[in-house]
C-alpha cells in the first residue's frame, strides 16, 4: 500500500519532469520571438509550430553520439545524468498543493533541495573536463567557480524563509506563509530568484556557457541526445527554481479558493516566474566574469544576511 | 724621612712606561719626554733619598699587602747604604741609557714601546733594590725578566734575537724556580717574608736549613747574575739594542743576583757548602768567560763575556764573605762596563758591523770616533785594573778580601763570624782572580789593539768589509748614515760616564768615605794585592801585545787580505776554537737538556697526534656515521615520514593489546 | 503482542544474531561494501579525476549510511557539503594542477608498499580490535534520531559555544584561503626549475624556467 | 543493528585513507584520502551515537563539526596545493622535499626522477 502510493507519486513526477520543461522550452521559443519581432517556429505541427520542440528532441535522437577521441569516454557519457538527475529528485519534493499534494515529502525540505542541487555542478564539471578540450574545460571552472558562489546567497535567503516559518519542511513553510511574508521577504525572494537563474546559468548569467565567448563551454563537444539532456535540465531547472521561489516566498497553493484549486494556483505562479525567466534573458545583457563574481560576493550575499537581519529581527518582534 | 720619596723612585719609571705604552702609538712626540723625564727625576731623587740618609743610617718602612695565611706578604721599603748605592748607579745608567737611546734608536718604528719597556725595567731594578720583602723582590726580579725578554726580542725580525729572548727568558726562569723555592723555605724558617726579620733570624740561628736555602737562591743568582752554569743567555742576549745591553750588563739585570746575596750574606755566611759552591762557581765562570772574551771577534760579545767574569769576581768576593767589596765592585764595574757598551754603540754606529776584526781594516775609524776611542781606552784601562782607575780599587778590594779569607781571618765586616768562611773558598777565589786579572788585561788589550789599531792597507774598504762572512748581524746598520758624525746624545753621556770611572774608585781610600755608607771597615788596596794584581794586568799586556805584533808580522808574511792579525788566536792556540763557542756549553746544554726535550715533545706530539687524535678522530666519524645513517631518512618526503610514524602507532597498539 | 515483546526484552541480544539480519543490515551492508569498493578505487585508480568521482561515490553511500542510521541531516549535510562542495573543490584542484584525461603513471609513489604493509597492518589491528569488543553490541534504532528538529534542539541548546568557535574557525580558513590565493607576483619569489640544488648556484637555472612556465607543466600531458 | 557492521566499515575506510595517504603522489589525492579518513571517523561518531543513545547527541554534534572542519581544511589545502604549484610547477608530493637534507636529497631525486619519468 505504502510503497504503491510512492512508487504512484514518483512516476507522477516522472510525468511531470518530462512534461514541465517541453513546455516551458516551447514558451521560450514563442516568447523571445514575439519579443523581438520575430516569427519563430511556425510550421511544425501547425498551430504556431506547437510540435517544435518534439521535432527537437527527434532530431537530437537522431543525430549521432560522437564522443572526441581525446575525451574520457566515460565521464564524457555520465556528465549528463549527473546534471539532469538532481532536479529530478528535487522536483520529487516541490509540494504542488495542500494536505501532501508532494511528491515525497521530506523532513529537512530545503535543505535537501539545496544539498541535492548542489551535485548538479557535478555534472558541468565532469562534462568540462571529460571533452579534453580547452574552452570545454574553462567552461566547466567557470560553471562550478558560479555556481559555488551563488549558492550561498541562495541558501541564506532559503534560511531566511525557514526561519520566518520555523521549519525546513517545504510543505511547512508553505503552511505558514502569510500575504504579508511577501514585503517582508521581498529581498530575500529577489536574492533567492536572481541565485537561482545564476545557478541554470541562464542570461544574463551565462558567462560559463556563452556560445559567442567561449563556444558553449563545457557542453561544446556535445551533440545529439546528451546534448538534449543537457538542454533538457536547463529547462528542468527553469521549472525547479521557478517553482521553489514559488513555495517559499510566494506563498505556493496559498490563493483564492486554495483547499481546491491550489495545485493551480502554485503551477501559475511557477509559469509567471517562468516567463520573467525567459523574459530575463531577452532583457539584459551578459555579464562579464569578473561581474559577475563580484555580483554574488558584493551585492547578493550582504542583501542575504540584510534579509535575514530583518526576518531575525521582525521574527522576535512579533513573537 | 719623608716616606714618598723613596717610593716615588721605583713609581715614576713605572708610571712613564704606563703613559709610554699608552700614548706611545698615537703621540709618538710625546714617547722622548715620558722616556727621557721620569727617569731622569727618580734618578734625582735616588740621589735625594741618598743624601737625606745619610751615612750609616737605614730605614724600614712597611705595611701589610696581604694576608696569606702563613708569613705575611707586606709592602716594605728598606733603604740602607747598599740599596741607596745601587739605586744611584741604577739612575745614573738608566737615565744615561734612556738619553742615549733617543739617538741611538732615533727612526726606529717601535721606540715608544721600546723606551716604556726600559723605563718599566729601570722601575723593577728600583723596586728590587729598595723592597724590604722577598716576595715584593720576587716581583721586581720577575718584571725585569720579562722586561728583559722583550728588550732582548726587540729586533724580532731576526731570527737570533727571537732565540736569544727566549733563551734569557728559559735559563733565567730556570734558575728563578730553585729561587722562588729558596724563598719560600726562606719565608717558612724565618717566620717572615721581612728582609729585616730573614736577617735578624739568620743572626740568631733561627734558620732550620741554611744549607738548603743558599743553594736554591744560589740557583736563581746564577740565573739572573749570568753564574756558570746559566750563563749563556748573556752573550747572546747582545742580539738586543746596544744601550739595554748597557742597561742590563751595568745596573740592572745582571746587578741584582749579586745584590741579592749581598743582601742575604749572613744566610750565606751560615752555610759554609753554599760559600764553597759559590767560590767555584765564581771561579769557573771567571777563568772560562775570560778565555771566551780572548776569543770572541764581536765586539759585544767581548764586552759580555768580560761582564759575565766580572760578575765571577763580584761572586767570589761574595764566596770570600766580603760583601763590601762586592757591591763596591758592582757599582765600580756597573759605570765602566756601561761606558764600554755604550761606546761599542757609538763604534758599531760608526763602524756598521759588531765584528773587531772587520774593523781593524777600516783605516780611520779611531778618527771618526774619537770620543769613543779615548771612552773605550779609559773603559778598558778600567776594566784591566790598572791604577788609578775604579777597577784598581774594587779588584784590589776583591783580592784583598779573598787573600783574607784563605787565611781563614774574612772580612764579614760584622754580618757573620770570620771562620765562617771555609779557608778552600778564599784560596779558590784567589787563584782564580789572580789568573783572570791576567786574562782581563790580556783580552782588554787585544779588544783594544785589533778594533782601533788594525793593519788599515790590509783592508779594500769599509763596505766590503762590513759584508764579510762570519761577521756577527747587526741590527742596528741601517739607523743612522754612517756619513754624519754621531748625534751629541750618544757622545756626551759617554764622558758623563768616563768621570766617575776613572774617580770612583777613589772613594774607597778613605774609611770615612765610601765605606762608612756600607757595613764599614775598610776598601782599601793592600800592598801584596796591588803588586801582584797590577803585576799581572801589566803583564797580561804585554804578553797581548807582544802576541799581536807576532800575529801582525805573521800576517804580513802570509798574503795580503787573509784574517786579521788576531792575538787571541796566537795566545789561545788550540783552545781558541772551544773558547769561541763557550767551550761548547750551549752544545752540551743542547745534547743535554734540549734534545731530550725537543725528543720527548716529538713523542708526545706523536701520542697525541697519532694516538689520542685517533680516539677523538673516531668519536667525531662515529658520530659523522651515525649522523649519515640518520640523515639517510630525513628525505624531506612527508609521506615516508608518516609512514614510520603510522606503523608506530599500530605497532604500539599491537604491543599494548598484547601486553594487556 | 506487545506484552510478549516486553517479557521477552532481556532476552533480546541473545535472539540477534549475525545468522538472521535484519532488512537494514542487509542494505547496510551492501552499501558497505560499495562504499568499501568506491575507496578502494578512489585511492588506487591511476586516473586522478576518476579518483575524485569515485570518492563522490563513497561520500554518497556514506550519505545513505547515515541514513540508515536514522542521522538524517547528517546525510544531507553529507552530500552538500562533501558532494556538493569538497568534492567540487578536489576537482577544481584537480583540474588546476593540470590532471591529465587518462593514467598518470606516477600516481603513487614509491613507497606503495610500505603503505600497503602500513595500511594492512592497521586494518588487522583495528578490525580485531573492533569486532572483538563490539561482537555483542547492537545498536536500537529509533526513527527521528538524526531529524532537522532533534539537531537543531541538541545543537542549540547543548553546542552552542563550539558552534560560534567553529564560525570563527570557518572565518579564520575563509580569510586564509583568501590570502593564500591572492595573487601575489610582486611578493612571491618566481619559481624556479626544480627543488634547491646544494652546490649550484640559484637563480641563473631558474630563469629558463620561468620565462617560459607553459613548457614544463604541459610535458606530463603529452606523454600519455 | 549490529554495532560492528558500522564500526569494522569505518575501521577499513579508514584503513583505506591511510593506504592512499601515504601512497598517493599527488597532493590534492593525498587530500582525497583525508577526507576518506575523516569520513570514516563520521560513520563511527555517528554509529556509536545511535548505539549510546546519547541525551545531547555529542556523536552527531561532533560529526557537523568534523564537517564544517573538513570544508574549511580542504578549502586552505587547496589554496596552499594551488600555491605551491603556482611557484614550482609540480604537485607531487615527493618532490616537495625542501625540509630534507639537500646535500642528500638532490642526487637522489635525480635519480629517481627520470626513472619514474620513463615508467
Amino acid at each position: 500500500m505504502n510503497l504503491l502510493d510512492t512508487l504512484l507519486r514518483c512516476v507522477a513526477t516522472l510525468v511531470v519532469f518530462l512534461v514541465l520543461p517541453l513546455v516551458i522550452g516551447q514558451t521560450e521559443h514563442k516568447v523571445m520571438a514575439h519579443m523581438q519581432g520575430r516569427l519563430g517556429p511556425m510550421y511544425a505541427g501547425g498551430f504556431h509550430g506547437w510540435a517544435q520542440l518534439v521535432a527537437d528532441g527527434v532530431k537530437f535522437a537522431q543525430k549521432e553520439d560522437v564522443v572526441p577521441a581525446g575525451a574520457d569516454r566515460r565521464v564524457f557519457r555520465i556528465a549528463p545524468a549527473v546534471a539532469l538527475l538532481p532536479y529530478l529528485l528535487v522536483l520529487l519534493v516541490i509540494p504542488v498543493g495542500p494536505d501532501g499534494f508532494v511528491g515525497q515529502a521530506v523532513d529537512a525540505g530545503i535543505f535537501f533541495v539545496l544539498a541535492v542541487m548542489g551535485i548538479g555542478v557535478l555534472g558541468s564539471l565532469m562534462a568540462g573536463w571529460a571533452s579534453a578540450n580547452k574552452f570545454s574545460l574553462l567552461g566547466g571552472l567557470r560553471t562550478a567557480a558560479q555556481l559555488m558562489s551563488y549558492e550561498l546567497p541562495m541558501l541564506l535567503a532559503a534560511a531566511s524563509v525557514a526561519m520566518a516559518a520555523g521549519t525546513v519542511s517545504l510543505p511547512g513553510i508553505v503552511d505558514a506563509f502569510h500575504w504579508w511574508w511577501i514585503p517582508w521577504q521581498a529581498i530575500g525572494a529577489f536574492v533567492f530568484f536572481t541565485a537561482g537563474l545564476a545557478e541554470l546559468q541562464r542570461p544574463p548569467f551565462d558567462m560559463p556557457i556563452a556560445d559567442s565567448e567561449i563556444i558553449f563551454g563545457a557542453y561544446t563537444e556535445y551533440t545529439g541526445l546528451r546534448f538534449a539532456l543537457f538542454l533538457l535540465s536547463e529547462y528542468a531547472g527553469i521549472v525547479v527554481v521557478a517553482g521553489l521561489t514559488t513555495v517559499l516566498f510566494l506563498g505556493g497553493w496559498h490563493g483564492p479558493f486554495s483547499d481546491s484549486l491550489g495545485w493551480l494556483w502554485t503551477l501559475l505562479k511557477t509559469f509567471a516566474l517562468a516567463f520573467v525567466v525567459i523574459w530575463l534573458r531577452v532583457t539584459y545583457p551578459r555579464l562579464r566574469e569578473d561581474q559577475l563574481m563580484r555580483f554574488a560576493w558584493t551585492v547578493l550575499i550582504p542583501l542575504a544576511l540584510a534579509q535575514l537581519a530583518l526576518t531575525g529581527i521582525v521574527k522576535v518582534a512579533i513573537s | 724621612m719623608n716616606l714618598a720619596l723613596p717610593l716615588l723612585v721605583p713609581a715614576l719609571p713605572a708610571l712613564g712606561a704606563a703613559a709610554g705604552l699608552a700614548t706611545g702609538k698615537k703621540y709618538p712626540g710625546l714617547a722622548r719626554p715620558l722616556a727621557v723625564l721620569p727617569v731622569a727625576a727618580s734618578a734625582v731623587l735616588a740621589v735625594v733619598v741618598a743624601l737625606q740618609l745619610g751615612t750609616g743610617q737605614s730605614l724600614d718602612a712597611a705595611t701589610r699587602l696581604t694576608p696569606t695565611g702563613g708569613p705575611d706578604i707586606s709592602l716594605a721599603l728598606h733603604l740602607d747604604g747598599f740599596s741607596v748605592l745601587i739605586s744611584l748607579l741604577v739612575g745614573l745608567v738608566a737615565t744615561l741609557v734612556q738619553i742615549y737611546s733617543t739617538a741611538y734608536l732615533k727612526d726606529d718604528p717601535r721606540y715608544p714601546s721600546y723606551a716604556a719597556l726600559v723605563s718599566l725595567f729601570t722601575a723593577a731594578m728600583f723596586l728590587v733594590v729598595y723592597s724590604g720583602d722577598l716576595i715584593v723582590l720576587l716581583v721586581g726580579w720577575e718584571i725585569m725578566g720579562i722586561c728583559s725578554y722583550f728588550l732582548i726580542g726587540h729586533h724580532w725580525e731576526t731570527e737570533d734575537a727571537r732565540s736569544a729572548s727566549l733563551k734569557a727568558f728559559l735559563v733565567t726562569k730556570l734558575g728563578d724556580v730553585p729561587f722562588l723555592f729558596g724563598i719560600f723555605v726562606l719565608g717558612a724558617d724565618a717566620g717572615s717574608f721581612r728582609i729585616t726579620d730573614v736577617l735578624a733570624a739568620a743572626t740568631e740561628g733561627r734558620l732550620g736549613h741554611p744549607t738548603l736555602i743558599a743553594l736554591l737562591l744560589l740557583g736563581g743568582v746564577a740565573g739572573k747574575s749570568a753564574q756558570f752554569p746559566l750563563h749563556t743567555w748573556l752573550p747572546d742576549a747582545m742580539a738586543g739594542p746596544t744601550p739595554v745591553s748597557a742597561l742590563i750588563h751595568a745596573a740592572t739585570m745582571v746587578a741584582a743576583g749579586i745584590y741579592l746575596v749581598a743582601r742575604l750574606m749572613p744566610v750565606f755566611l751560615l752555610s759554609s757548602a753554599a760559600l764553597v759552591v759559590l767560590a767555584v762557581m765564581a771561579a769557573v765562570t771567571m777563568i772560562g768567560s775570560a778565555l771566551c772574551a780572548l776569543a770572541q771577534d764581536d765586539l759585544k760579545r767581548v764586552l759580555a763575556y768580560s761582564t759575565v767574569g766580572q760578575l765571577g769576581y763580584m761572586a767570589g768576593a761574595l764566596a770570600s764573605g766580603d760583601r763590601d767589596s762586592a757591591v763596591f765592585y758592582l757599582v765600580g764595574h756597573g759605570v765602566f762596563k756601561a761606558l764600554l757598551f755604550l761606546t761599542a754603540g757609538v763604534v758599531i754606529h760608526a763602524a756598521h758591523t759588531n765584528s773587531i776584526s772587520a774593523m781593524s781594516r777600516m783605516p780611520d775609524l779611531r778618527k771618526r770616533v774619537p770620543d769613543a776611542y779615548w771612552a773605550m781606552g779609559i773603559g778598558l784601562v778600567a776594566l784591566m785594573g790598572l791604577p788609578p782607575f775604579t777597577g784598581f780599587f774594587s779588584k784590589e778590594s776583591v783580592l784583598t778580601a779573598a787573600e783574607h779569607a784563605a787565611h781563614g781571618e774574612a772580612l764579614t765586616r760584622g754580618a757573620g763570624p770570620a771562620s765562617a768562611v771555609p779557608e778552600a773558598a778564599g784560596w779558590i777565589v784567589l787563584v782564580a782572580a789572580c789568573l783572570t786579572a791576567l786574562l782581563t788585561a790580556a783580552y782588554s788589550t787585544r779588544l783594544w789593539l785589533v778594533a782601533f789599531h788594525g793593519r788599515a792597507a790590509a783592508a779594500p774598504a769599509a763596505g766590503a768589509a762590513a759584508a764579510e762572512a762570519g761577521a756577527p748581524y747587526s741590527p742596528e746598520i741601517d739607523e743612522a748614515d754612517p756619513a754624519t758624525a754621531e748625534p751629541p746624545a750618544m757622545r756626551w753621556p759617554l764622558w758623563v760616564l768616563a768621570v766617575p770611572t776613572m774617580a770612583f774608585g777613589l772613594l774607597g781610600l778613605r774609611d770615612n768615605w765610601l765605606p762608612s755608607l756600607l757595613d764599614g771597615g775598610s776598601l782599601r788596596p793592600t800592598l801584596a794585592t796591588t803588586v801582584t794584581g797590577t803585576g799581572l794586568a801589566l803583564a797580561g799586556i804585554l804578553i797581548a801585545y807582544a802576541a799581536w805584533r807576532a800575529a801582525g808580522a805573521r800576517q804580513a808574511a802570509a798574503t795580503a787580505g787573509t784574517a786579521p792579525a788576531d792575538p787571541g788566536r796566537l795566545l789561545l792556540g788550540p783552545v781558541h776554537r772551544f773558547a769561541q763557542h763557550g767551550f761548547g756549553v750551549d752544545r752540551l746544554y743542547s745534547a743535554l737538556f734540549v734534545r731530550p726535550t725537543a725528543a720527548a715533545a716529538r713523542l708526545v706530539t706523536f701520542l697525541d697526534r697519532e694516538v689520542v687524535e685517533t680516539y677523538v678522530r673516531g668519536a667525531g666519524n662515529g658520530a659523522n656515521a651515525l649522523g649519515w645513517l640518520v640523515r639517510r631518512a630525513q628525505t624531506g618526503n612527508a609521506q615516508s615520514y608518516l609512514s614510520a610514524l603510522l606503523a608506530g602507532a599500530v605497532l604500539l597498539a599491537v604491543l599494548v593489546a598484547v601486553g594487556t | 503482542m506487545s506484552t510478549l515483546l516486553a517479557a521477552t526484552g532481556s532476552l533480546e541480544p541473545a535472539a540477534r544474531s549475525f545468522l538472521s539480519p535484519t532488512g537494514a543490515e542487509v542494505v547496510f551492508l551492501l552499501v558497505g561494501l560499495a562504499v568499501l569498493g568506491a575507496a578502494v578505487v578512489s585511492v588506487t585508480t591511476k586516473q586522478l579525476v576518476h579518483a575524485a568521482l569515485w570518492l563522490v561515490v563513497a561520500l554518497g553511500g556514506l550519505a545513505v549510511e547515515f541514513l540508515l542510521l536514522t542521522a538524517e541531516f547528517i546525510a544531507w549535510v553529507q552530500v552538500l557539503i562533501y558532494l556538493g562542495s569538497v568534492v567540487v573543490l578536489v576537482l577544481f584542484g584537480l583540474m588546476l594542477t593540470r590532471a591529465p584525461i587518462g593514467r598518470s603513471p606516477d600516481a603513487d609513489s614509491g613507497n606503495r608498499w610500505a603503505a600497503l604493509l602500513v595500511a594492512l597492518a592497521a586494518a588487522g589491528t583495528l578490525v580485531t580490535l573492533v569486532a572483538d569488543a563490539f561482537r555483542t553490541s547492537w545498536i536500537d534504532l529509533t526513527a527521528g534520531g538524526g531529524s532537522t528538529r532533534a539537531t537543531g534542539e541538541y545543537l542549540f541548546r547543548h553546542w552552542v559555544l563550539p558552534f560560534e568557535a567553529l564560525s570563527v574557525l570557518l572565518l579564520a580558513a575563509l580569510v586564509g584561503a583568501i590570502v593564500l590565493s591572492r595573487s601575489t607576483s610582486g611578493r612571491l619569489p618566481r619559481p624556479r626549475a626544480g627543488k634547491l640544488r646544494a652546490g649550484k648556484p640559484v637563480g641563473r637555472p631558474a630563469a629558463p624556467a620561468a620565462t617560459v612556465p607553459s613548457t614544463a607543466p604541459t610535458a606530463p600531458a603529452q606523454e600519455r | 543493528m549490529h554495532l560492528v557492521y558500522p564500526a569494522v566499515l569505518a575501521a577499513l575506510l579508514f584503513c583505506v585513507g591511510v593506504y592512499g595517504v601515504l601512497a598517493r603522489r599527488n597532493v590534492v589525492l593525498v587530500l582525497m584520502s583525508v577526507e576518506l579518513m575523516l569520513n570514516a571517523v563520521n560513520l563511527n561518531l555517528v554509529a556509536f551515537d545511535a548505539w549510546l543513545r546519547d541525551a545531547v547527541h555529542a556523536g552527531q554534534a561532533l560529526t557537523l563539526f568534523t564537517v564544517t572542519v573538513a570544508a574549511a581544511e580542504i578549502g586552505l589545502g587547496l589554496a596552499i596545493v594551488l600555491l605551491v604549484f603556482r611557484t614550482r610547477r609540480t604537485a607531487d608530493v615527493d618532490r616537495l622535499t625542501l625540509l630534507g637534507d639537500p646535500s642528500e636529497a638532490a642526487p637522489e631525486a635525480a635519480a629517481t626522477e627520470p626513472e619514474g619519468r620513463a615508467a
